[in-house]
């Protein structure tokens, strides 16, 4: 789950770490008061799930109270990066001497968290040069201790006082990191400002496995309306450019089958993984929501281990039921646990399945009209 | 032989008395695992399908010689159950279950390591060494026993292979599910090592996706490798930057492509299917080719 | 530095361990009122730093509030182990259907924390025989797992709910061992009453040296009222019964002044280690103390090393003028950094030194009218 | 050879640009140590004594191959000083400071023990090899090259008892000093199976105290030693259950009392001196029996 920046943010200010003067707000008016209140040039901050809100013109600046109002009025409601701008954030504009980038996320070849930096913050990381990155993994069970810190600004080219605030923000990001079972904790860019490093931007995204231990936490929901409808169902999903919807057990076999779609040339609508043992209700309402984007055909896949064959007719039966017949033409791959149930539980409904997935992707693919001739 | 489970696996299920943990016990006394004991803190003294169940796993390990683990605990409280096998002294631990906090599987994986302790997931559908031992949750029909070791990522998928290897008439070693998770306790690399030394193995099928660099470092392995290798990899389709369900499966940063995985695995001698059901036929190749 | 008995529970509570109901009281009627407050027979318990103390008549019973504050009475300002009590707890009496022991300490050959506990509980630990002692060294990295609770409760031959509020409380106790820098945590007894394991007795002694992190914590003064005079002066003092006073520097230079003393026959005042480096000022104070105590006669044994010898000198010579000369006979022993300028100064002020240890504790026997004839 | 530090130790200083750091490096120097680099946060880029001043360890060991550390920070900073010190790769710690809280000395040498660093201390007047290197407070003067090997738990004890060794005319191989407190990173038996082991060692001398059960201990390993070993113990005169400025010298529980303590070494074939001048006399009688 990712935390809105001013989310963020308040964790940062939470643990200890300088960020700029400044609040959230909603309507032209109160960026207009904020920016009153703080009684000097603003910088007013899209506040939506994406990085680089900068360049696709996110992020604006004001002078004036009044100037703040307009911007913010520009902002509030517009599409930056196809998300709406709900909030921005209006803060004191910082007087920059020097960007970094400061940013702690899992190693996974490693298996542990990794903090990463570069002097040359506030652009893309992605486009930062290997030799310009500085990579300290941490080890869990110990932690990141002071002297890692110290040894990240050596490595930057800091000392004195600036090595010594950026070594105490590590520390405090890493406290935060480990708190709120973070994924990924960042800031860029980190500015050095004068005498002080502050946090100009920062990100936290939470595991999202981890959220039952954080009920402190707000709840922030990212994705299309259909993606949150079927994410509120408890399943994996992600809307994608074709026609032919898919649903599958496994993420694997989920891709997988994506791809031999793709292979016989159709042209796959989403992913929907309904995972290992889903029920037959959440299995139902799935398949309903697929129907609903009018695809031109379905493919059920499944290969029965947890998940019941007899649960997955049952679903589909009751879809059937409930809409008087499928809009769609449903093509139903079958096998595995309680295979023998469930295709007699298709029969019993007009049904049929295919035991090989080759042949039923085929299928599908020619259903929909696609296809290699 | 077979590598890490075999005829002399003796398991304890940690959550036993839960609803997976129970009908898993059911399914692989079926199938011949030595099931030898459950724990469910605070219900010692009851009995799940004939298996004693007690309150801590040293119990089953003084008592029953118990030196692999399973566990089916909900996912808060999977941490200190893998901290109880591996402090019990359990030398195999397998956890199936999904949502994991990732930092907890961090943390169980460091005290693993620590001692000595080989863990198999977490969100893993398990492993099956066929004919002698099947831990976690593949449904038993799909294994037959034979020489060609799995080793897969994801779950269905790798059902779906073994089942095509099973009735291409070949059969597996071992088929091993490292787990779908961000951090797993094995690599690719871990489990190449141990079917190269497997007497048993004659042929490694590998099923991997995309997302991350561990094909890619386990290309490096193969390079060097004596058995052939045979890979299929989810995720051609997958377009980049989409999230397709495993935490694991993000494209980050143009590594961790298809395209990439493909090449480094050609290059390095491996044999990729383009279709699942095209790994039988590859195995056919490649065992003829190299021997 | 120990925490009282009442100290110690308040910290169980906030851990969410079960104590008994109750509260501290300083005078008879502040007793009587939390008797009548609980409404049910109560036990009134000593507040003082020392175990044992129902042996020796520290805890008495009482079935109504009169006679509450009637042995509150007894007990406020008397001594039990030559300890003054000035305040009791209050606490409601329990039913008691078992006594365990249970306590975290650490164990120096290890080098880690470990559990001990015992089903033989309620009287002294030291009295219960080895193999009733469950005995669990707990890893300092990884901590106490909720796994270990368990195996301690199994080893005790508790299952069920009892188990599992035990290894609960093993829990809460090593985290307030961690959390308050603990060298010993404990409770005994641990009570099984019905369906309920109460800490009905709780200690928690705090490593000295941890103190500067927990100014939170009351400080609880231990000791003789002189002990206490030179431990405010940051020095190692303990008490004994004879009458050659004696200060050294380094405990173990000072345990062996006190052995080679004794070898010669002479019966030693104190153990006053003046540690590596004190300055002028304490160890002037330190003797004056020592001093104060009308020995026989006293004897400053010093090999210098971080300690320097013109420090010694200087605070001898320093109490030398300010009491107009030593009321008792001083022997000196002086080696080590700056020997040289320490015999000087002592000289310029009419005291000599021994270069050689057994001479000088030789001499301060014989000075002291004791010894071997 | 001697044991732990010789001529090829190369010493960076935690805590230089403090007093004490200050002026025992100046100690160190002069007696001949080969201090390379110091440490304080903040601070990088200073000289002291001619000694170049860093903000990491890291930098020490990588400009100047430093391989030993001793920490002259006060006691709230030695656990981040000594783990940045073994994270960094030193593989000798010495840890000067006294009051250090004794869960984080547990911690200290948990993290020592996983990354096989030799930690003395906390509160430790250091380890001097004679002639080759000296690491701590210790006066220079005591030291004179020679053949006994010293280990000890208390300070200034160890300097009468080394002074008298070398007055003596013997001279000592490695003078090790433990430190006082109740956890410290080596144990008598450490440090005899090294000098054991060590060539130039001919007889050990050790000086224990009351209090834990460490001199019975080492007693056990002492049985099984080719060299000599004189022992002396402070406490004869202790009364039970009074704490004697050591945290480590309370008498607990019948054990570690100078009775048993004397007891074990004798049986073990130690000889015990009554007197802490009377040890060059016992090694002098123990070298002429056993050689």
């Amino acid at each position: 789950m990712k935390l809105y920046e001013y989310m963020a943010k308040s964790t940062f200010a939470s643990a200890g770490i300088r960020i700029p003067q400044g609040r959230v707000a909603s309507t032209p008016e109160e960026a207009e008061a904020i920016a009153r209140e703080l009684g000097r040039p603003v910088a007013i901050k899209s506040q939506i799930l994406a990085g680089a809100r900068g360049k696709a013109g996110g992020i604006k600046f004001a002078d004036t109270p009044a100037e703040a109002a307009a911007r913010a009025s520009e902002l509030l409601g517009s599409e930056i990066r196809d998300l709406r701008v709900e909030k921005v954030l209006v803060e004191e504009k910082l007087s920059i001497d020097k960007e970094l980038y400061l940013g702690i996320t899992i190693d996974k070849a490693l298996k542990r968290p990794v903090v990463i930096a570069t002097a040359e913050g506030g652009i893309n990381i992605e486009d930062v040069p290997e030799k310009s990155i500085v990579r300290l993994p941490v080890d869990i069970v110990w932690g990141l201790l002071p002297y890692h810190g110290w040894q990240v600004a050596r490595r930057l080219g800091l000392g004195g006082k600036i090595g010594s605030q950026l070594a105490d923000i590590l520390q405090k990001m890493y406290k935060l990191f480990r708190a709120y079972d973070a994924e990924l904790i960042e800031s860029n860019p980190l500015v050095i400002s004068g005498e002080n490093v502050i946090a100009a931007d920062a990100r936290l995204n939470v595991d999202d496995d981890s959220l039952f231990r954080h009920q402190d936490l707000p709840r922030v929901e990212e994705g299309t309306p259909l993606e949150r409808r079927v994410h509120e169902l408890g399943l994996a999903f992600v809307q994608l450019d074709g026609d032919i919807a898919v649903m599958a057990n496994g993420a694997g076999i989920t891709m997988a089958t994506l791809d031999v779609l793709q292979y016989y040339g159709g042209r796959p609508a989403n992913f929907l993984d309904a995972g290992g043992g889903a029920a037959v209700e959440p299995t139902a309402r799935a398949i309903e929501v697929l129907l609903s984007t009018n695809p031109k055909a379905m493919l059920i896949n499944i290969f029965g281990g947890i998940t019941r064959c007899d649960d997955v007719a049952n679903a589909l039966v009751q879809v059937q039921e409930k809409m008087g017949g499928f809009p769609v033409p449903v093509v139903i791959r079958l096998v595995g646990t309680n295979e023998k149930e469930g295709l007699q539980i298709l029969q019993e409904h007009g049904l049929t399945a295919y035991r090989d997935m080759g042949e039923a992707a085929r299928k599908v693919v020619e259903l929909a009209g696609e296809g290699r001739s | 032989m077979a590598i890490i489970v075999d005829e002399k696996t003796k398991l304890v299920v940690q959550g036993i008395t839960g609803n997976q943990g129970n009908f898993h016990t059911r399914q692989m006394l079926d199938y011949g695992t030595r099931v030898v004991a459950g724990v469910t803190p605070g219900r010692g003294g009851a009995e799940v399908h004939g298996v004693p169940v007690y309150d801590t796993v040293q119990e089953a390990v003084d008592k029953h010689g118990a030196n692999a683990s399973v566990i089916f605990v909900p996912a808060p409280g999977v941490r200190d159950a893998a901290f109880e096998a591996i402090g019990s002294g359990i030398k195999t631990l397998v956890i199936v279950t999904e949502h994991v906090p990732v930092q907890d599987a961090m943390a169980i994986v460091a005290y693993a390591g620590e001692r000595g302790v080989t863990v198999i997931g977490p969100n893993t559908y398990g492993i099956c060494s066929p004919g002698k031992c099947k831990i976690g949750i593949p449904p038993n029909v799909i294994f037959k026993p034979g020489h060609v070791g799995v080793v897969a990522r994801s779950g269905t998928l790798s059902y779906e292979i073994t089942a095509a290897i099973s009735n291409a008439g070949f059969g597996e070693s071992t088929v091993v599910g490292m787990g779908g998770d961000r951090v797993v306790g094995l690599t690719f690399i871990d489990v190449l090592k141990m079917f190269e030394r497997d007497a048993e193995t004659e042929a490694v099928t590998l099923v991997g996706e995309i997302g991350g660099t561990a094909e890619e470092e386990a290309a490096e392995f193969i390079k060097g490798m004596q058995k052939p290798v045979v890979a299929f990899l989810a995720g051609r389709a997958a377009p980049p930057g989409k999230r397709m369900g495993h935490a694991g499966a993000i494209i980050e940063r143009g590594r961790g492509t298809f395209e990439s995985k493909v090449q480094a695995l050609e290059a390095a001698g491996a044999l990729v299917a383009k279709l699942p059901w095209e790994v039988p036929d590859l195995l056919r190749k490649a065992l003829g080719g190299k021997r």
